[in-house]
């Protein structure tokens, strides 16, 4: 599944490249970060619990942060399973200038595997492209305060 | 009744004796088997469609109160070894992933608990460590070299490659006046009877030996391959299939290794092990039908006749290959011209391997990938020519005075009126009006189209077939396969009562009650006095490797092996009762279940007297004569011959003979699909029971509608299955089916000892290509070519779309 | 596929519910008619440690007119709901909406509460409780408040009910006499999920002009979604094919809907518009009493 | 977590009184417990109909119901169809008519067909169809067995007046 946006920060480019490099930033701001420890510079092992409503399952697995270019470009990589199966995906993340602003561009492609996929196929999309979206809303709230 | 002697019972839509026990509620299906102390079975199934299994844990899963063993990978490699299989080099296929998995859904862990809820919970606490590889979906790219490899022994995807030659297709290239070529794709999607897979294994540590029931469609060949594969003697291997199985479609053929697998659980565990499978396993990890791409390229005159025939199939049998694979590819070797004189024909067969469920024949096994493109490609001529498709199809079809007709391919076609059958299903339709109708609704930018299928119906399959998978050189090493035989036992018992013992292993067509109007003919006695039973046991059934009920076996053989039974006992009964009134056998005449001797009316017996002194007074029996009174069949049919070595093979045993001709019409905005007119013409020889008949025409119809239009497993690019549910796996409701008018013409095959040729199959073969063929008829003005199936409303609208830019 | 363990609840009233709720939060589920979650919890997706029946609280099963609303109790069953005289005279479109939901098995269990809370964003009755513009009586520790159905669905199965809230009623506007009305939608098979649904209400004067017009849309977002855009280019045109044919331009231009195996974003966005229209005509046809 | 609850029933007319477990599916208790096995189990999810039953008078799929949801209520199943050795009027045309093959689907069939006409005892074909494809079937088509229900109806109304 591949899902493709891009969100636009008011504030220097620096700054929010710093805020998706914070560990603690991603950890408040990841869909459902339970608990997000790095284990070396960039990578992390991370629990998440992801879901909607009454359907949610607990995630064990890694994320890292590959291929830094600061302050212009990183991959993120993550992988994850549970009960539910499996998540996998990696976005490529682009920061650019747009004058007073900073783009966020994230192309993703994401792999969910499993139960959910064999019978969620209908909303599987839809509800990863909203979380995706959650995640930028939380990290544009934590910079404006 | 006794009367209705000079009537025979067998043509008459007889009611089933088979209702009364599923009506109330009291059939016996595996489900309903109870058995003392029986544990649960639940799989634990791959959520990746390709990777290494590096480690699994089950300690957590085991410590769970009332868990009583898990069976892992590691288990079945040590107990079992891969399943033989029909190509030159064999995957590794065990009932059980062992250090790779290559589909999703594919068993890695058994847990025995108590009940199912605890087997489930057990699941969820077993780890396994994945290292996820590369996953290939596609037929045309994993053929390709850069594709990952599933099977390291093997080397590439391909599970099995075959060329063959029949006439001379470079003469036919050569004298054609054109030639079409085009690419068309066959859809993965299934037979997903009602009730799913079940099996109860049970295993005696002392004796060593096993009863397993289940509810497998035959044909027990697989019970040799899993004797095989288990290193376990056939006659301590018990399978018991019971008289109720709810439905097979083809799917039940494929179900050996999960048989296996539960059968290993019960060895394990020493436990009396029952696993249902769910329906979330069945749409994941049971079996599909084969999905093909063919290349085809016709060879024409302008006259419309095809001259010449060139195929390249590739057949998708999923993460391993497994018999009766590859079958699918071969099943219609003696019918892959159809119903036309085709003299030449050239074929490319590729069996390969995706990251996708495995395969096992679908209600129209290898017919429904064929006929497709080959009717798609008879209306693509038509259209080219100008010519109307029905008439391009009588300029090609097979003429009534040309029958027994022994095909390219090596098929013995027994009998048929093809151009009669369509001329038929014309009328139904009233072609001429429909085509008028449809004038007038295209000058009004209406989506009219009318499709025609006719394709031949082949039924009895020779297991032959399958071994043409093997070049001729392999074929000489090896003991050659043939045959089609079924079984049948009649016996009359102490009183005189008549109790059939078959074993054609049913799922549902009314072989009860037609073996009981067969008999019931033969006897001269009313149906209601035979009891007949029809139920499978390895330890005392009269059975044979083709046994199991599958390519519209019973019609035809089957029927065949109850009247050589019933003649049998006649025989007996004729010599017993000439001894007993101390004359000839030819001096008798039976009648009114009594034998009498002829012009004397005062010297008679009735036959359960005869039948009494054969079981109550043995020495009253003429010298030699066993005592009782059984008479025993089991018959394959004399065509059913090794291939030769030119790769002809009476792939079927008798031909029966289709016309579809559908009217529809699309919604140009929606792109629904809203049948107007279906003819349905059918040539299954004698018919033994309309009623019958008709259940399964439409049963048919309902089937490949699904395949047209509404079902089809679906995967993402990772091999993810995205219809593993009956909510996005859509088989059809009351609300899909159309009215179909369906009709008959009688060709009775010599070949068979009623005239009767099979019909379980049925439209499941014409219905796929006649509604692509409407469909690119309707949208003909727009230049649409239909060369893919499922059609939904979704993917019309996006090439009407597309046809417009 | 069985579910897994829960403890099991049946209170005997709201206040025990808002209790439970408040006490276990996310832990707990409620379990009306359970056609929606049951399923869930069959296949695991759903593991509510806590199951709420709610099935033994009469008093969250009646249906009764208040003014100018009916009040549909959260227990009535969809089939009560779609046979009662008041619904069928007051709001006939919540019928009609019912009517094709899933099959009517399903209905005699599913109740209109449960339908609504779960929030499918292709479900009928969200759809049509966007078009009545309902409002949610919901009732938690805070005490009642009122939701309306445009807040109510926030997106997929997510509410705006909070941990510990429970709806008491839907409150469905009457439909005014003359007011015409339509329920349409595409699906694959027979009782299947809606491709795209459609729901309209429409008023016009004895011109023949539009005077009031709501359009509600399902399976094209995230939630039901009204086309205001559209409604409001009608009010106060005369009521025609191409007037309408302009409105579902504008209703559904703007889509961007997701994709799923069964329908591409283009076709669902296609067919929103075709049923856009589909809609007002058969609505406009009703205005005149016709059908 | 798992303790078993006791439930009160009735069912084809038989009170019965046990303990289940809250998670147990109506089905399974049906089948398991009460060994009442002509209900059967098609899909667990709802859609295929196979396992819908009479509860408090109408149809349910008891796939879709906890056996601890059944405390007090009256069940009908297949079982409870017929009454003296004598096959009800819907068992009869689903045999007169070929309503069924394989027998796996037909006490959904039954079922349904049974609440429906109680609601409708002279319905239309489209009725029928429409109420009848809340259950699938492989084997026939539908066809006969909507045959069987339309059969049904018209001699129970012609009994009736």
């Amino acid at each position: 599944m591949k899902i493709k946006g891009n969100y636009k920060f008011k504030a220097d480019q620096q700054t929010v490249w710093d805020l998706f490099n914070s560990q603690e930033s991603l950890a408040r701001n990841l869909p459902g970060c339970e608990s997000l420890l790095e284990t070396e510079p960039g990578k992390y092992d991370a629990v998440v619990t992801i879901g909607v409503a009454g359907i949610k399952g607990t995630y064990e697995g890694k994320v890292e942060l590959a291929e830094p270019d600061p302050p212009n470009f990183y991959r993120l990589v993550g992988e994850g399973g549970g009960k539910p199966g499996f998540v996998k995906g990696e976005a490529a993340i682009k920061f650019s200038t747009d004058g007073q602003n900073t783009v966020v561009d994230y192309n993703a492609d994401v792999q969910i595997g499993g139960l959910i996929a064999g019978v969620g196929q209908r909303m599987l999309g839809g509800i990863s492209k909203m979380m995706l979206g959650q995640f930028f809303k939380k990290m544009a709230k934590e910079l404006k305060s | 009744m006794t009367e209705k002697q000079s009537e025979k019972w067998v043509g008459k839509s007889l009611k089933r004796t088979e209702d009364n026990r599923l009506l109330i509620g009291k059939g016996t299906f595996v489900d309903d088997i109870r058995l003392p102390n029986c544990k649960h079975a639940a799989i634990l199934r791959s959520p990746y469609a390709h990777a290494v299994i590096k480690g699994i844990d089950v300690s957590e899963a085991a410590a769970l109160e009332g868990v009583r063993g898990i069976l892992t990978g590691e288990d079945v490699a040590k107990m079992s070894s891969p399943f033989p299989c029909g190509v030159t080099i064999p995957t590794k296929y065990y009932s059980c992933a062992i250090d790779k998995v290559r589909f999703v859904g594919e068993p890695v862990a058994v847990v025995v608990a108590d009940d199912r809820y605890i087997a489930e919970d057990a699941l969820d606490l077993i780890q396994v460590d994945y290292e996820p590889l590369e996953v290939v979906v596609d037929i045309e790219e994993t053929v390709k070299p850069e594709a990952p490899v599933l099977h390291e022994n093997i080397g590439s995807n391909i599970y099995n490659h075959r060329f063959f030659k029949y006439g001379d297709m470079d003469k036919a290239f050569e004298e054609a006046d054109f030639v079409l070529k085009e690419k068309y794709k066959f859809p993965k999607y299934g037979s997903t009877p009602i009730e799913t897979y079940a099996v109860v294994a049970s295993y005696n540590l002392i004796s060593e030996d096993f009863t397993i029931y289940s509810n497998y469609q035959g044909p027990f060949v697989n019970h040799a391959l899993v004797s095989i594969a288990l290193g376990i003697p056939e006659n301590k291997m018990r399978w018991i299939v019971p008289a109720d199985v709810g439905g097979g479609f083809g799917t039940k053929t494929g179900m050996y290794p999960y048989i296996a697998l539960i059968t290993l659980a019960a060895k394990k565990t020493g436990m009396t092990v029952k696993w249902i499978e769910d329906r979330r396993e069945h749409l994941l990890a049971s079996a599909t039908g084969t999905d093909r791409v063919t290349f085809l390229e016709a060879a024409f005159k302008n006259d419309g006749r095809m001259i010449g025939l060139k195929d390249k199939v590739m057949d998708n049998t999923g993460g391993y290959i497994r018999a009766p694979e590859p079958g699918c590819a071969y099943r219609s070797t003696g019918n892959h011209t159809g119903a036309y004189q085709i003299r030449n024909l050239e074929r490319e067969v590729m069996v390969v391997g995706t990251n996708k469920c495995l395969t096992a024949p679908n209600r129209g096994y290898g017919c429904q990938e064929l006929y497709f493109p080959l009717e798609r490609m008879m209306d693509k001529a038509a259209k080219h020519l100008e010519m109307d498709p029905a008439d391009i199809r009588f300029a090609n079809m097979i003429q009534p005075d040309q029958f027994p007709y022994t095909t390219a391919t090596g098929g013995i076609y027994d009998a048929g009126d093809y151009p009669r059958g369509l001329k038929k299903a014309l009328e139904i339709l009233d072609y001429k009006k429909m085509r008028e109708m449809q004038k007038e609704a295209r000058a009004e930018g209406r989506f009219i189209g009318i499709g025609i299928a006719t394709v031949i119906d082949p039924s009895v399959t020779n297991i032959a077939y399958v071994t043409i998978g093997k070049t001729i050189e392999e074929r000489g090493n090896e003991k050659p396969k043939s045959g089609s035989g079924d079984s049948c036992i009649v016996k009359i018992d102490p009183l005189g009562s008549i109790t059939v013992i078959a074993t054609t292993n049913p799922q549902g067509q009314g072989h009860e009650t037609v073996i009981s109007q067969i008999v019931a003919d033969e006897f001269g006695v009313d149906p209601s006095e035979i009891k007949v039973v029809n139920t499978i046991d390895t330890n005392s059934s009269y059975y044979t490797i083709t046994t199991g009920s599958f390519s519209s076996r019973f019609a035809s053989v089957g029927t065949t092996a109850v009247v050589i039974a019933c003649k049998r006992v006649k025989e007996k009964l004729f010599k017993l009762a000439a001894h007993i009134l101390e004359v000839d056998p030819d001096q008798l005449e039976f009648k009114n279940k009594i034998f009498t001797v002829k012009g004397k009316p005062e010297a008679s017996i009735q036959m359960r007297h005869v039948a009494g002194s054969a079981h109550w007074n043995h020495s009253s029996l003429p010298d030699g004569m066993d005592v009782g009174l059984y008479g025993s069949a089991c018959y394959s049919m004399p065509t059913s011959k090794p291939p030769d070595e030119e790769d002809r093979v009476d792939s079927s045993n008798t031909y029966g003979f289709i016309a579809e001709v559908i009217a529809l019409e699309i919604d140009p905005k929606s792109c629904e699909i809203k049948f107007l007119k279906w003819a349905s013409v059918h040539d299954a020889g004698t018919i033994l029971n309309p009623m019958l008949v008709e259940g399964q025409v439409m049963g048919s119809v309902a089937h490949a509608l699904g395949g047209s239009l509404y079902e089809e497993f679906a995967y993402d690019e990772n091999g993810q299955c995205l219809t593993a549910s009956f909510m996005d796996y859509l088989v059809p409701t009351a609300m899909e089916i159309p009215k179909i008018d369906i009709d008959h013409i009688v060709v009775p095959s010599p070949f068979t000892a009623l005239g009767s040729k099979g019909a379980g199959e049925s439209s499941t073969m014409s219905i796929p290509p006649a509604i692509g063929n409407a469909i690119a008829d309707a949208l003909s003005p727009l230049g649409i070519e239909i060369t893919e199936l499922p059609m939904t409303p979704n993917k019309i609208w996006h090439l009407i779309k597309q046809s417009q830019t | 596929m069985k579910p897994a363990t829960f403890d099991y609840i049946l209170p005997q009233n709201v206040e025990e519910v808002i209790e439970l709720l408040e006490q276990h939060e996310d832990d707990a589920k409620i379990l009306a008619g359970g056609q929606s979650l049951i399923p869930l919890m069959n296949f695991r997706l759903a593991r509510p440690k806590i199951l709420i029946d709610i099935n033994k609280i009469p008093s969250l099963s009646e249906i009764k007119e208040e003014g100018d609303q009916l009040l549909i109790g959260a227990l009535t069953r969809e089939n009560e709901a779609m046979n009662s005289a008041l619904v069928m005279e007051h709001c006939p479109v919540f019928s009609k909406a019912i009517s094709k939901i899933g099959h009517s098995t399903i209905r005699n269990r599913g109740t209109v509460g449960g339908s609504v809370v779960h929030c499918d964003p292709s479900a009928e009755l969200p759809v049509v409780s966007r078009v009545l513009n309902a409002q949610m009586r919901v009732i938690g520790t805070e005490g009642e408040r009122i939701i309306e159905a445009e807040d109510f669905f926030v997106t997929y199965l997510t509410s705006a009910l909070e941990p510990s809230e429970i709806l008491l009623e839907v409150r469905l506007p009457k439909l005014e006499k003359g007011c015409g009305w339509s329920f349409v939608e595409i699906s694959r098979r027979a009782g299947d999920f809606a491709i795209v649904a459609v729901a309209v209400v429409l008023m016009t004067d004895k011109k023949g002009v539009c005077t009031e017009v709501r359009i509600a849309l399902g399976g094209v977002d995230d939630r039901p979604i009204r086309a205001e855009e559209a409604e409001n280019y009608l009010v106060g045109k005369v009521a025609d094919e191409t007037v309408f044919e302009s409105a579902a331009k504008l209703a559904t231009e703007d889509l961007d809907p997701e994709s799923d195996y069964h329908a591409s974003g283009e076709y669902r966005q296609h067919m929103a518009e075709v049923l856009v229209v589909k809609g007002l005509k058969e609505a406009l046809v009703r205005t005149k009493g016709d059908l | 977590m798992d303790d078993k609850q006791k439930i009160t029933l009735v069912v084809n007319g038989v009170r019965y009184q046990e303990y289940v477990s809250p998670r147990k599916l109506l089905v399974d208790f049906l089948r398991e417990d009460l060994e009442l096995l002509g209900t059967h189990v098609g899909c667990e999810h709802g859609v295929c109909g196979s396992c819908t039953i009479i509860f408090n008078g109408k149809t349910a799929r008891s796939c879709l119901m906890f056996a601890v949801q059944a405390d007090g209520a009256k069940i009908k199943t297949v079982e409870g169809l017929s009454s003296h050795n004598k096959l009800h009027p819907l068992q009869q045309s689903f045999h007169d008519n070929h309503g069924l093959q394989c027998g796996f689907c037909t006490p959904g069939m039954l079922m349904t067909a049974h609440g429906f006409l109680e609601e409708n005892p002279s319905p239309t074909e489209e009725e029928t169809r429409e109420a009848m494809s809340g259950v699938l079937c492989r084997c026939t088509g539908y066809k006969q067995a909507i045959d069987s229900v339309m059969d049904a109806a018209s001699k129970t109304e012609s009994s009736d007046s």
